[in-house]
């Protein structure tokens, strides 16, 4: 059976199946079980504490505590579920996810194993600064951490459920425009995400990018929220007969360079697409990577199409002018055609 | 009430100021959240609804060379400390000439020159530089205090334990000020801490493992609020500061946004709806012969005038151009 | 000595065991000292001398089911849980058959299959993760706890605060072993807390903050510390966990490396040079009639013989190939 | 007056002359002024509490908590120098630093300055894992962040005082290779970065790179302990006949594309040399700016010389197979001249 579900839906379905599977699995975070609350800040976990009650397991608010928390329980045996209310909120968890997440499998000669999954919401949504980074790039080149970021219902879920059964840390960036949070949690300018998600299990493995659109004359890169964007950029370019291959990197680390390769080969042209500031963001290693791997394919210097090197302001007319639209990536597309 | 003082003690005027700006931050609060979910005002809001003796009680003792901090939930305390509706309404509404010029929002509202730096929304992180604040004041020689809101939930972080002590050690004149509304967004105080148990009675019970003052405030009494400050006020002043001052009170509103408040029982919301402060201080005001109830009917006219006027404007104050995002990262 | 027990009441294997454990833990740091002096072993080293009761105290009533985490200090609690000097000896010589396949290095021994994962060296890191070990035994059903190794300075650290509180509310069995040397690195405990002033009069009165119990405990006393441990177990294993247990000790070396210890007073360095624990600790076995001189004597010659042979055999052992640098960073 | 000073001497002049100029500047930091210590982990600070006890201020140790000080003192006017014992302890504080350091005065539409230094030495040393990480990366890019290494004792006194007047939140990365810490705090494998240093005031702009030795095949970047080995690497090429370029890019936020630019155009073959893992490392966008900006001159893919993609491991063969060095340098220079 297959049944059409919001990102929100999806990762709470493949949450609860992995619980269900695993004993090993629970979920650990603040107000993600609180009877009469939220399920998390977009109600992701809401309802599971009914069936689950002694797997979700609602913190104080001390996020380097319980992602410390959440490192030793994994250390022997539990498979925890982090949540994180926003990615921004990652910088007080820090120093346990590169210290000691990512490092003691190393630290110990491969005789510790720390297998938890780590979900946090990035995007900036008219909160203002400090709930609003792509905190990506933090963690892109940690080296034993793995990261994902779902653009649709179906890789949410896919990757969920990889993530939970990989024995390392893996991070899982969402989108808050993309979840389809209903009611009360509803975001304002959010974007369809929705998807065709089967009943039966399945993982998307970790590692793997996803051609989200065929194309020949320009590849644009691009994830979360941009992903979307870049399609509709693609279809306002394929009106005016730019025909563009949108990949949906969706693997953040490791990057998929066979994917990505097959299709840098093909258009020799290059767009990468990012929410957050240009500077020292995930485009810049995408960028040079490329460069390093496929330069006698290049047609054209890679053109990156990012946020400014700015905070990100409140007012919307300045957030708007923050998160890269459809009009820039057309702008970056037609520049890399120059 | 507090115990020392009779409502009979007190400068009327400086009473009736208080009853003033708690209802102005009552009435603020209602209006935004009427905005907010007309969809007139951007963005997302938490609201300090049934908290408004807290920022007032504190802030009552705080001169305009004193400092505060905040937090995500930060309106009632800027106008407490004296920032006005309209530099706040504009920076809600997203305008350049609001008080973060549009670039903060209302989790970040805030004016260094009326002594509120931007709100800081991540939970604890203003604590440590409330406490910064104060070294500052007691380096320079300045004798001022910051006052540091924060809330139940704020307590658990790190962020908390590692300010306080630091404060405490340096003897910095910090009042800290918890406002205990019994959730940290929807989780229960009693879910976060070993209440009951052995030598943890009270949230201000914390304030013991750092070696400074601590004590449990009636928070919807404004009187006692304001009290209370004051004494912490003149131990920083004397150089023996901080102080813990824990301050129950009830978030009467949602914790953000459209919440329904479902993980509130129903009677506790109830019994925390009499309590309101507001409602409170009007029954201990009127048992003063030279209050009457059409003073405060006035006032409330005053403030309901002034909150129309001010948001009649503030919603036409011009929004920032594009360009703007570029400006104001570098100093 | 502990108030209820006397020397007599023990188990004389059991009373040189401790004996033994605690002059290895000694002639171990001795002996890496010289051979980091001489430039033979690589690295750092922040070593133990004088705080050998602590470690063995509490060890002494793990079983090989029950975990601790340790610091950037760990040798002593790595040899106490049972790690063999030769595993670690390996380690510091940076060889591939080490505890930690020569990865970790001083700051790092540890070894899961031991009960012990790799010493955490960021001061305060270990204590969530401690904590979170002990959720896993409990969630996992076992009758197990967790020890958890700390010093005076790390309960400064916001990672101490959060976890312990954690622990505290979800009932989880770990032991708080706070061992006060006196000094963070360089700095005096009474200098970065409020000693003394309202409510802390000791670094184990912040337990009272997240309302578990807590004591303190003359560190240097293998039987109290032993007791106290083992009290401590069994409040955590009959679910009334955790516990937080401040050891007090001195660390008789230099904080890492060639520190000469010019912060120390000579007065407070000679008197605890006086009281350090094994000394002591012969002054009470020979208490014993069953105790005699060359019994402790024969005890050192074994624990010397031992260890040279392993340093020869550490030394000795081969070293990783560069391309090992590669692996093991994912499972 | 010129004197011969190794970077912890300058270091300690510059701030001492610093605080002797403006009373608002004070030191704040774990182990910094303790009568009879060590002056900070690399003794920096050593003596400076002797003429200035109330302004060198000894914390607890709480990273989080003190960033946060040092910022709220800024705000209201002080110019606090931080130090960190390790740059690994950022993560500790990078809260303070992300949300409160570097955004404040933009959430604030520019009322708020935050003026304050960080110190904070990388570098793997034989410690393992923890204490030895290159954590640049993790700031260049923040925007409203400013940050340099200095390579030499010129350039670290210059720099400092540079920063200190500066009135933004400066990071200093230092190298503890590079310090010349004497006695106890000696580093084996110490590298000697001394330099004439003038008695007379004078600071090292921020934002300026350094050409640190003249050439015309190869421009190699690179800052920190890295330059020195790219000078090494340099001089063996020359023996060999190839003629190298050496820029101490020396400000890694911003970056000082006019001088980097010029070299790339003269040369056309540019090598990046990074201490840290390649991936995600400062090194990449680096690359890709450059790239961007002077792909007409680029005669060759741009070549990153970095560390592998793992923690800092603890022996010796590891570590030095962790570090890149002159060898590997030549061999990143071999390959960009292919
Ligand atoms: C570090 C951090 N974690 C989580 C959040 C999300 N969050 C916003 S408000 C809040 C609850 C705060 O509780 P409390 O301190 O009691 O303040 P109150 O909301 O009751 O005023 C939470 C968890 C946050 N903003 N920052
Ligand atoms: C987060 C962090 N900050 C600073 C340091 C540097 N450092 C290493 S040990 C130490 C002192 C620790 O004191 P304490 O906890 O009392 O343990 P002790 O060294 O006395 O055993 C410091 C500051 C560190 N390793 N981690
Ligand atoms: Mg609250
Ligand atoms: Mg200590």
């Amino acid at each position: 059976m297959v049944k059409q579900l919001s990102i929100v839906e999806a990762l709470r379905a493949g949450i609860a199946e992995e619980m269900a599977r695993d004993e090993r699995v629970f979920c650990i975070g603040e107000d993600i079980g609180i009877p009469g609350g939220w399920g998390g800040a977009f109600t992701v976990t809401l309802g599971l504490e009914r069936a689950f009650r002694d797997r979700i397991i609602d913190t104080p608010i001390a996020e380097n505590g319980f992602f410390g928390v959440a490192v030793g329980a994994a250390i022997l045996g539990m498979r925890p579920i982090v949540d994180v209310q926003y990615g921004d909120f990652l910088f007080c968890a820090m120093d346990q996810i590169h210290s000691n997440a990512s490092m003691l499998r190393y630290m110990s000669g491969g005789t510790v194993a720390v297998p938890m999954v780590m979900r946090a919401p990035v995007g900036a949504t008219g909160r203002g600064a400090q709930h609003a980074r792509n905190v990506e790039r933090f963690f892109v080149g940690i080296p034993g951490i793995k990261v994902v970021a779902p653009s649709n219902a179906y890789d949410a879920k896919g990757l969920l459920k990889a993530a939970v059964r990989d024995d390392n840390p893996v991070m899982i960036f969402e989108h808050k425009l993309l979840y389809g949070s209903k009611g009360a949690r509803m975001e304002t300018g959010a974007v369809d995400s929705s998807s065709d998600v089967p009943d039966e299990d399945y993982i998307v493995p970790l590692g793997t990018a996803r051609v989200a659109r065929r194309g020949s004359q320009v590849t644009i890169l691009a994830w979360l929220l941009m992903l979307h964007h870049a399609l509709s950029a693609a279809e306002r370019l394929a009106a005016s007969g730019v025909d563009v291959e949108v990949v949906d990197v969706r693997s953040l680390s490791p990057f998929d360079f066979d994917t990505i390769g097959a299709s840098v080969r093909k258009t020799g042209r290059v767009v990468i697409v990012e929410e957050g500031p240009k500077t020292g963001g995930v485009g810049a290693e995408l960028s040079a990577s490329i460069a390093e791997r496929f330069s006698p394919s290049l047609k054209a210097p890679i053109v990156r199409v990012a946020s400014p090197d700015v905070p990100v302001p409140f007012a919307p007319v300045l957030e708007n002018a923050y998160r890269p639209d459809p009009d820039r990536i057309v702008e970056g597309v037609r520049q890399v055609l120059d | 009430m507090t115990e020392h003082t009779s409502i009979h003690d007190y400068d009327r005027v400086f009473l009736l100021g208080l009853y003033e700006r708690m209802v102005l931050i009552r009435e603020f609060e209602e209006r935004v959240k009427y905005l907010f979910l007309e969809g007139r005002m951007p963005g997302t809001i938490h609201q300090c609804l049934g908290q408004e003796a807290t920022a007032v009680g504190v802030c009552s003792n705080l001169t305009d060379e004193d400092y505060i901090t905040s937090t995500h939930r930060p309106h009632g305390h800027a106008l407490a400390k004296g920032l006005t509706p309209l530099e706040i309404l504009i920076e809600l509404f997203g305008g350049v000439t609001g008080c973060c010029r549009g670039k903060g929002g209302s989790m970040h509202v805030g004016n260094i020159r009326k002594g509120m730096p931007p709100a800081i929304a991540i939970v604890g992180g203003g604590i440590p530089v409330a406490t910064g604040m104060a070294l500052a004041l007691k380096m320079q020689h300045r004798s001022n205090v910051v006052a540091c809101f924060f809330g139940d939930g704020a307590t658990s972080e790190g962020a908390f334990h590692e300010a306080v002590n630091m404060a405490a050690i340096w003897d910095l004149p910090v009042i800290f000020a918890c406002e205990n509304n019994r959730y940290g967004a929807s989780t229960p105080v009693g879910q976060i801490m070993r209440l009951g148990a052995e030598g943890l009675k009270s949230v201000a019970d914390r304030g013991a493992a750092y070696g400074i003052p601590a004590d449990t405030i009636d928070g919807n009494d404004v009187l006692a609020v304001y009290e209370a400050a004051k004494d912490a006020k003149r131990v920083c002043l004397e150089g023996g500061g901080p102080v813990f001052l824990e301050f129950l009170t009830y978030r009467i509103t949602g914790h953000s946004r459209r919440d329904p408040c479902l993980y509130q029982p129903k009677e506790e919301r109830q019994a925390a709806l009499q309590s309101e402060p507001i409602g409170r201080f009007e029954g201990v005001l009127l048992q003063r012969a030279d209050v009457v109830q059409s003073d405060l009917d006035g006032i409330r006219e005053t403030v309901a005038k002034e909150l129309s006027e001010a948001i009649a404007i503030a919603e036409q104050e011009p929004k920032p151009v594009p360009e703007d995002v570029l400006t104001d990262v570098y100093a």
